[in-house]
C-alpha cells in the first residue's frame, strides 16, 4: 500500500455521519454508547466480507450477533478489535474514533475479546494467563522485575490477588496452578473470558462462548454473563449458535447474512422476522 | 502455589549446577588435578554458557529464530577490548578486575545498541524471514568489522574505515583483528558473569515482562488482544540477549591475545544455536549443560585426529535423531519435565 | 559504459549460478518446509564428482555431468531418508540443526577424500568467446552456457510442477501436507522426489559454478550456498520464478555493488539489500504473504 | 529435555574412555608440537605444514641418533582452538612447538607460549605481531613487511611495471600486512598505484577486481595473496583478454601444483619465494619425492617451511643438549640461546637462515618467473 492510498483510506474511515440505527436498552439511553459502528466494511481482494455494518451498543447492554456460518460474524469481531483494518467506515469506542488504531490500542480503549478457536497461552498456568490479562492494569517495569525491587513484590502480590479474585467468578481459583492447555474444553472457554475481563474492558466480545459446553454448563454460563455485566457494569456482545442462550440473555440481537445486517431487534422481533427465518431455512435446505 | 515451586526448582537446578561446577573446578585447579587443556577452556566455556542462555531468551522464551547471535558477541568483544585499553590509557586503572568489568559493561552496552538498531527492522518480520535477516545482519557486522581500524595514541582514540594509517598503537587492525595488551579475563569473573546472566534470565522470565514475552511467543494474536505490545516485548528479549552476548563477547575477547572478526561468522552463531536446541529450547539449565559438553566435546575428540570433525558431525546428527524419535520421546516425556519440550513445539509451530 | 555492460554480464552470470542453487533451496523449502543448509555442500560434492569423472576417468563433460547428477540424486535421497525423514514430525529447529550436521559431515568427508588442496576445474565448455567493443567486452562461453542452462532449468521446472502428476502432487504437499495425504498423495515419496530433483539441480549448479569459478575445495559450496539461500528468500522462498529472479538480482547487485560502491563491503551490500527488500515485502519479491486466520 | 543430556553424557563417557586409552609415548624422543588448521577453510596450509614436518621427522629418525616425535593438533584457524591445541600438546608432553601455521592463532598462542616459557618456531605465520615482544617466538618465513617492501623494491629495480594495481584479501591479516607495507614502499620508490581492490575468503567472482585493474590501465598487478584466489584472478584476467605482468609473493607458491591448473595461465608470473619444488638440489628432490608419496601432492612453500622448522628445532636441540627428558621451560631458554647465537645457521629448503633476537629470520628472497610451467630464477 502506498502512502497516499493509506491516507485516503484513513480519511474514508474518519467520523462518518452516524446512521440513526440501534436498539439500546432504556437504562443506557443517557450515557455514551460503548460501541458505535458506522458503515463498517472490509474487502478481501475485491470480495466484500462485511459491508455497511451499523450498530450501537449501550453501556451495559448484552448484545447478540447471529447468522449462518460464513456470514462474517467473526470478521466483525476482528474489525471491532482492529485485528483487521476496515476498508470502509469506522468504529467508535466510548465515543472515541478508533481509525488507525491497532489491536493493542483498541484493547487499552476498553475492548476485550475471546476467540472462536480458543487462544490461551497453553504452556502457562491458569493464573499466569489471567496475569497476562492484568498486564496493563497492574504494572511494574522490566528493571524492577530483574532487580527484584520492592515494586516487583508489590506488583506480583497485587496481580496474584486480583487474578484469584477474577478466577473466583467462575469458581476456578483452585485451578490457578494448573497448565492452561491441560484444562477441559469448557474450563478453557471460561478461562478465556476471565482473561479478557482482566484487561478491565468496557465491552467484552465473546466468540461462541458456549461452543462445546453441555446444557448444564451453558445454563451456568448464561448466569455468569449476566453476573459479569452487573458486577463490572460493562457491555457484552456475543456470537453464538446456541439460540437458547442468545434469546435468553441478549437484549438486542443483530442478524448477519452474507456480510450484511439483515435484521436488528429484540429476541421476539428477530424470531418473528421473515428475512431471518428465510436466511436460516435457506441455509438448512443447502446443508 | 505449584507454579512458583516449579520455577524455584528450575532456579535451584541452574544455580546449583553452576556453583557446584565452579567449586569443583576451583578445587581441581588448586590441587593441580586439572589438565592444562581443560583449564584453558574454562573461560570459553563460561562465555558459551552465557551465549547459550542469552540466545535461549530469544529462541526459547521469545520464540524467534536468530541466526546472527555471534554478531552481538563480536560487537561486545571489539568494543570491550577497545574500552579496556582506552580506559586504561585515560584513567590508568590499576585493577585488572575493574578494567575487565568496565570492559564487559561497555561491551554489553554497545551490543545492546546494536541489538536495538537491528531489532527495529528485524522484529517486524516473522519466522524464517526473521531468521534469514538475523543471519544477514551477522554477516554485515563481520564484513564491516573487517574494515575497521582503531588505534590509541596517548589517550586519544582514532577510528578509521578501511585506512590503516592512523597514529599510535593499533588496537583493531582490520582483518588481523584486535590485539589485547593483557589477558585479563579470569575464570572467577566468567563464573560471576554466568551467575549474573542466570539472575537476569530467571528474574526476567518470572516477571511481568517475561510473561508478556512468553505470551507473544505462545499466541501473538491473543497477546495483542490482551493489550500487549508484541514488538516491544520481542525487542526486550532481543536486546537483553544482545547485551548479555556483548558482555560474553568482551570476556571472550579479553581472554585471548588476539581476536579477529572471522571468529564471529555464521558458524559460531549456529554453534550457539546447537547448544540451545540440544539443551532444550526454553530450558536454561539445559543450555548450560549442552554448552559445556559441546565445547569440551571437540577437544575430547582429538583422539580421532583427522576424523575428529567427522565424528562431531555424526554425533550431532545422531543426537538429533535419537532425541526426536517419537517413541523415545513419548517414553521420556512421562518422566521428563514438560516445559522445555512444550515450548519447543511452540517455536516450531508458532509462525505457520 | 562498456565496463558497466561488462559488470552487468558478469553479474548475470554469477546470478545465474545463484539462481540454480536457489532453485534447489526453494523447492525443498516449498515442499518439505525445511531450510536445507546442506544444499551448498551437495553442490560441492557434485562438482567433485564431475571433476573426478573428467580428470581421472577421462569421461566427456556431458557424461561427467550425468554422473554427478546421479551421485547427487542418490546422495540427496539418502540424506533425506536417513537424516530428515525421521524428523518429519519434529520441530523445525531440530531439522535445521540436523541439516547443519549433514553439512559438516559432507564437508569433512570431502576433506578426507579429496584433501584440502584446491582442484582446478577443467574448462570443458570453453569453445571461444564473443568479443565486443574492440575486445573490451568479452562474453565467455561459460557465461552463455550458465545463462542458457538457467533458463532451460526454470522452464522445465515450471512445466514439471504445473503439468505432471508428480509436479501437481508436489504443489499439493506444499500447500497443505495433511490435506494432500488425505487425498491419497504419498507425501514421503513426493518429498523424496523433491530432494532427488533438488540434488540433481545441485550437481548441475556445482558444475556450472566451477566452470565459471574453477577452484574446487571442500568449502566451495558454503558461501554460494548461503548467498543462494539469501537469493531464494529475496525472491520469495518457495516460489520457482522467485528463486530465479532473486538469484539474478543478487548476482547483479553483488557485482555492481562491488564495482561502484566498495569491494570491501560487497557482501554487506548484498545482505543490506536483502534486509531492505524484506522490510517492504516481508515475504520476498514474489512470495505470498501469509494471513493468519483469527 | 533430560534425555538429550543423557545421550550426550553417554557419548562423552565413551569418548573419554577412548581418550584415556590413547597410545603411550616413547620416553626418550624429542617431542615437538605441530599446530595448524587441519580442517576447515584454511586446511590447505595446516596440512601442508603437518606433512612437511612429518617428512622432516622421518628423515631425521632414519638417520638414527635422537628421535623426534611430532604431536599434531588441529586448530581450525581459530585462536580459541589453537590455544586448546597448544594446551593439549603440552599435556601430551611437547617440549617445543613447530607452529602455528596461521597468523591470528599464532599471535594468541605466542602470547601464551611466552608467559608459559615454551619455545615456538612458526613455519609460516608471517606477521611481525607474531614475534613482537616475545623473546621465545621465532619465524621461518619472511615477515609481511619485509615481503611488501622487497616486492616494491624489486618491481622498481627491474622496472617491471609503471602503473600498479593491487588486489588483496582484506579479510586476511597476511594479505593486508603485505599490502600495507607495499603501498608505503611504493610511495618512497615513486611507483604509481592506480587501483586497489579487495576480496574476502568468501569471494567467488573476481571480475570486478580485474576489471578495475584493467580499466585503470595497470601494466602490473600485484597479488599479495595465496595461490587459490590468485589462480581465479589469472583465469578471470584471461577471460577478459587482459594480460599485464602479475607479481606475487610467497603465498603464490603452489599455483603450478594445483590439480588441474592450466599452467599456461601463470606464464610470465613473477613471485618472490624462498622455495621452489622444481629446484634441482638433491635435498629438495628427496623432500618432494617423499612428500608426494605421503600425500600424493607436490609440496608448497608451507610444507618446506615446516620441514625447515623441524630441522632447525632438531639441530638447535642437539647443539644445546636437549633430549626427551628436558622440560619445556629449560628447553626454551636453551633454544633461545641457540637461535640468537651468531653461529647458528640452518641450511634449509627455503635457503640459508639465521635469526636475531627479534625472532625474524634472515634469508634471501628469490624472485622467480614462471616459464613453460616451471620456475626460472630471476636474480641478477
Amino acid at each position: 500500500m502506498t502512502q497516499s492510498e493509506g491516507k485516503k483510506r484513513l480519511l474514508d474511515t474518519r467520523m462518518v455521519p452516524a446512521p440513526s440505527q440501534g436498539i439500546i436498552p432504556e437504562r443506557d439511553l443517557h450515557s455514551t454508547p460503548v460501541l458505535e459502528a458506522r458503515h463498517l466494511g472490509i474487502e478481501f481482494g475485491g470480495l466484500k466480507a462485511v459491508e455497511d455494518f451499523n450498530l450501537i451498543i449501550g453501556k451495559t447492554e448484552i448484545a447478540g450477533l447471529i447468522g449462518p456460518n460464513g456470514a462474517g460474524k467473526t470478521t466483525v469481531f476482528n474489525l471491532l478489535t482492529k485485528v483487521y483494518q476496515p476498508t470502509m467506515g469506522t468504529v467508535l469506542l466510548n465515543g472515541k474514533d478508533t481509525a488507525g488504531m491497532n489491536t493493542v490500542q483498541a484493547n487499552k480503549l476498553g475492548i476485550a475479546r475471546t476467540f472462536q478457536n480458543i487462544r490461551l497461552f497453553d504452556n502457562m498456568t491458569v493464573e499466569d494467563n489471567v496475569r497476562i490479562g492484568l498486564h496493563n492494569q497492574i504494572k511494574y517495569g522490566m528493571f524492577t522485575g530483574i532487580m527484584r525491587l520492592p515494586g516487583y513484590w508489590k506488583g506480583e502480590r497485587q496481580q496474584h490477588e486480583k487474578a484469584l479474585e477474577l478466577l473466583s467468578i467462575f469458581d476456578m481459583q483452585d485451578l490457578a496452578g494448573v497448565r492452561a492447555g491441560s484444562l477441559p474444553y469448557g474450563a478453557q472457554r471460561r478461562l478465556e473470558i476471565v482473561r479478557a475481563l482482566a484487561t478491565n474492558p468496557s465491552l467484552l466480545l465473546l466468540d461462541e462462548p458456549a461452543a462445546g459446553m453441555n446444557p448444564h454448563e451453558t445454563e451456568e454460563l448464561m448466569h455468569n454473563i449476566i453476573k459479569i455485566r452487573d458486577q463490572f457494569k460493562i457491555a457484552v456482545m456475543l456470537i453464538e449458535h446456541d439460540m437458547n442462550l442468545v434469546m435468553g440473555i441478549c437484549e438486542g440481537i443483530c442478524v448477519l447474512n452474507y456480510g450484511r445486517i439483515i435484521a436488528k431487534g429484540t429476541a421476539d422481533e428477530i424470531q418473528a422476522n421473515p428475512t431471518v427465518i428465510e436466511a436460516y431455512l435457506g441455509k438448512k435446505k443447502e446443508g | 502455589m505449584k507454579k512458583l515451586k516449579k520455577s524455584t526448582i528450575n532456579n535451584i537446578i541452574s544455580f546449583g549446577i553452576v556453583i557446584i561446577a565452579f567449586i569443583i573446578c576451583q578445587s581441581m585447579i588448586a590441587s593441580g588435578a586439572m589438565k592444562r587443556s581443560l583449564r584453558g577452556q574454562l573461560v570459553p566455556i563460561c562465555v558459551y554458557i552465557v551465549m547459550a542462555i542469552s540466545l535461549n531468551l530469544v529462541v526459547g522464551i521469545s520464540g524467534e529464530l536468530s541466526l546472527g547471535h555471534a554478531g552481538f558477541m563480536s560487537v561486545g568483544a571489539f568494543s570491550g577490548i577497545i574500552a579496556a585499553a582506552w580506559l586504561n590509557a585515560l584513567f590508568h586503572i590499576e585493577s585488572e578486575l575493574l578494567r575487565l568489568i568496565l570492559a564487559m559493561v561497555v561491551g554489553g552496552l554497545f551490543a545492546g545498541i546494536a541489538g536495538v538498531l537491528i531489532g527495529v527492522p528485524v522484529l517486524r518480520l516473522r519466522g524464517d524471514y526473521l531468521a534469514i535477516v538475523t543471519l544477514a545482519f551477522g554477516e554485515i557486522i563481520r564484513n564491516v568489522l573487517n574494515c575497521m581500524y582503531f588505534s590509541l595514541d596517548g589517550g586519544r582514540l582514532y577510528v578509521s574505515f578501511n585506512n590503516p594509517n592512523i597514529p599510535g598503537t593499533m588496537l583493531v587492525n582490520g582483518p588481523a583483528g584486535a590485539t589485547v595488551e593483557a589477558k585479563i579475563a579470569t575464570f572467577p569473573v566468567g563464573f560471576a558473569l554466568i551467575i549474573f546472566t542466570l539472575i537476569v534470565a530467571m528474574n526476567l522470565i518470572n516477571s511481568r515482562s517475561g510473561r508478556a514475552i512468553m505470551a507473544t511467543r505462545d499466541n501473538r494474536i491473543a497477546a495483542e488482544a490482551m493489550g500487549i505490545n508484541v514488538t516491544k516485548y520481542k525487542m526486550m528479549a532481543f536486546v537483553t540477549a544482545a547485551v548479555l552476548a556483548g558482555m560474553a563477547g568482551a570476556l571472550y575477547g579479553l581472554n585471548f591475545s588476539t581476536v579477529a572478526a572471522s571468529k564471529f561468522k555464521f558458524d559460531t552463531s549456529i554453534l550457539v544455536l546447537v547448544f540451545v536446541v540440544l539443551g532444550g529450547i526454553g530450558n536454561i539449565w539445559g543450555s548450560i549443560i549442552a554448552a559445556t559438553l559441546l565445547t569440551v566435546l571437540p577437544e575430547l575428540l582429538r583422539t580421532f585426529a583427522d576424523y575428529r570433525m567427522l565424528v562431531y558431525a555424526v554425533v550431532l546428527i545422531l543426537v538429533m535423531l535419537v532425541t526426536n524419535n517419537p517413541m523415545l520421546r513419548s517414553l521420556f516425556s512421562q518422566m521428563g519435565r514438560r516445559r522445555g519440550r512444550d515450548a519447543q513445539t511452540q517455536v516450531g509451530g508458532a509462525d505457520e | 559504459m562498456v565496463s558497466f555492460l561488462r559488470f552487468l554480464i558478469n553479474g548475470i552470470s554469477l546470478g545465474s549460478v545463484y539462481a540454480i542453487i536457489a532453485l534447489g533451496y526453494t523447492m525443498v523449502y516449498g515442499i518439505a518446509k525445511m531450510l536445507n543448509f546442506a544444499h551448498g555442500d551437495v553442490i560441492m560434492v557434485g562438482a567433485y564428482i564431475a571433476f573426478c569423472a573428467m580428470t581421472y576417468m577421462g569421461l566427456p563433460p556431458f557424461v561427467a555431468v550425468l554422473c554427478a547428477m546421479l551421485v547427487c540424486t542418490v546422495l540427496g535421497v539418502m540424506i533425506e531418508g536417513l537424516a530428515y525423514r525421521p524428523l518429519r514430525e519434529a520441530t523445525k529447529l531440530a531439522v535445521l540443526i540436523t541439516a547443519i550436521g549433514v553439512s559438516y559431515l559432507l564437508q569433512n568427508t570431502a576433506l578426507l577424500i579429496w584433501t584440502a588442496n584446491p582442484k582446478v576445474f577443467p574448462s570443458v565448455f570453453n569453445v571461444g568467446a564473443i568479443r565486443l567493443f574492440d575486445g573490451n567486452l568479452v562474453i565467455t562461453s561459460e557465461i552463455i552456457l550458465t545463462i542458457v542452462a538457467n533458463v532451460v532449468i526454470m522452464v522445465a521446472l515450471t512445466m514439471f510442477t504445473s503439468k505432471t502428476k508428480m509436479g501437481k502432487a508436489m504443489r499439493a504437499v506444499s500447500e497443505d501436507r495433511g490435506a494432500a495425504e488425505l487425498m491419497g498423495i504419498n507425501v514421503n515419496r513426493t518429498i523424496s522426489v523433491t530432494f532427488a530433483i533438488g540434488s540433481a539441480l545441485a550437481a548441475i549448479a556445482g558444475v556450472l559454478l566451477c566452470s565459471s569459478y574453477p577452484t574446487l575445495m571442500p568449502t566451495t559450496g558454503s558461501m554460494p550456498g548461503i548467498k543462494a539461500f539469501t537469493a531464494a528468500v529475496f525472491g520469495g522462498i518457495g516460489s520457482i520464478p522467485g528463486a530465479m529472479i532473486g538469484g539474478l538480482l543478487l548476482g547483479i547487485i553483488e557485482i555492481l555493488g562491488k564495482a561502484y560502491i566498495s569491494t570491501e563491503l560487497g557482501d554487506a551490500i548484498v545482505f543490506a539489500v536483502l534486509i531492505i527488500v524484506l522490510l517492504f515485502k516481508p515475504a520476498g519479491l514474489l512470495g505470498k504473504p501469509v494471513h493468519e486466520k483469527v | 529435555m533430560k534425555f538429550n543430556k543423557a545421550i550426550v553424557a553417554m557419548i562423552l563417557a565413551i569418548v573419554m574412555v577412548m581418550g584415556l586409552a590413547s597410545a603411550a609415548m616413547a620416553e626418550d624422543a624429542l617431542k615437538i608440537g605441530v599446530i595448524g588448521p587441519f580442517t576447515g577453510a584454511a586446511a590447505i596450509y595446516g596440512n601442508a605444514c603437518k606433512y612437511g614436518a612429518q617428512v622432516a621427522a622421518e628423515q631425521i629418525n632414519a638417520q638414527g641418533g635422537m628421535q623426534i616425535e611430532l604431536l599434531n593438533e588441529d586448530d581450525e584457524h581459530d585462536p580459541e582452538k589453537s590455544i586448546n591445541a597448544f594446551n593439549t600438546v603440552l599435556d601430551n608432553g611437547a617440549q617445543m612447538i613447530a607452529g602455528t601455521t596461521t597468523t591470528t592463532p599464532c599471535i594468541a598462542v605466542g602470547k601464551e607460549a611466552n608467559s608459559e616459557r615454551v619455545f615456538m618456531l612458526t613455519p609460516s605465520a608471517s606477521s611481525p605481531d607474531v614475534t613482537a615482544d616475545k623473546d621465545n617466538v621465532f619465524q621461518v618465513c619472511f615477515t609481511d613487511p619485509a615481503q611488501g617492501a622487497a616486492s616494491a623494491q624489486y618491481i622498481k629495480a627491474h622496472a617491471l611495471g609503471e602503473k600498479i594495481a593491487i588486489i588483496y584479501n582484506n579479510a586476511d591479516a597476511y594479505s593486508t600486512g603485505i599490502y600495507q607495507t607495499f603501498v608505503e614502499e611504493a610511495k618512497t620508490q615513486g611507483i604509481e598505484v592506480v587501483s586497489e581492490t579487495t576480496f574476502t575468503d568468501d569471494t567467488t567472482d573476481f571480475s570486478v577486481q580485474v576489471s578495475a585493474a584493467k580499466d585503470a590501465g595497470a601494466d602490473l598487478v600485484f597479488l599479495p595473496i595465496y595461490y587459490t584466489p590468485a589462480s581465479m584472478i589469472l583465469q578471470t584476467a584471461k577471460s577478459m583478454d587482459y594480460a599485464p605482468v602479475f607479481f606475487g609473493v610467497d603465498g603464490m607458491d603452489g599455483i603450478l601444483t594445483m590439480e588441474g591448473f592450466d599452467t599456461s595461465l601463470a606464464e610470465g608470473v613473477f613471485m618472490l619465494t624462498p622455495f621452489s619444488a622444481d629446484a634441482q638440489d638433491e635435498r629438495t628432490q628427496a623432500f618432494v619425492a617423499r612428500y608426494q608419496e605421503v600425500t600424493g601432492e607436490i609440496p608448497n612453500q608451507f610444507a618446506a617451511d615446516a620441514y625447515d622448522a623441524v630441522y632447525a628445532l632438531y639441530t638447535a636441540s642437539v647443539n644445546a643438549g636437549i633430549d626427551g627428558s628436558t622440560d619445556y621451560a629449560d628447553a626454551c631458554e636453551k633454544l633461545i640461546a641457540q637461535f640468537t647465537s651468531p653461529d647458528f645457521q640452518i641450511e634449509g629448503l627455503t635457503g640459508s637462515m639465521t635469526w636475531d633476537a627479534s625472532g625474524a629470520v634472515t634469508k634471501t628472497p628469490t624472485a622467480v618467473v614462471i616459464k613453460d610451467g616451471a620456475y626460472v630464477g630471476f636474480n641478477d
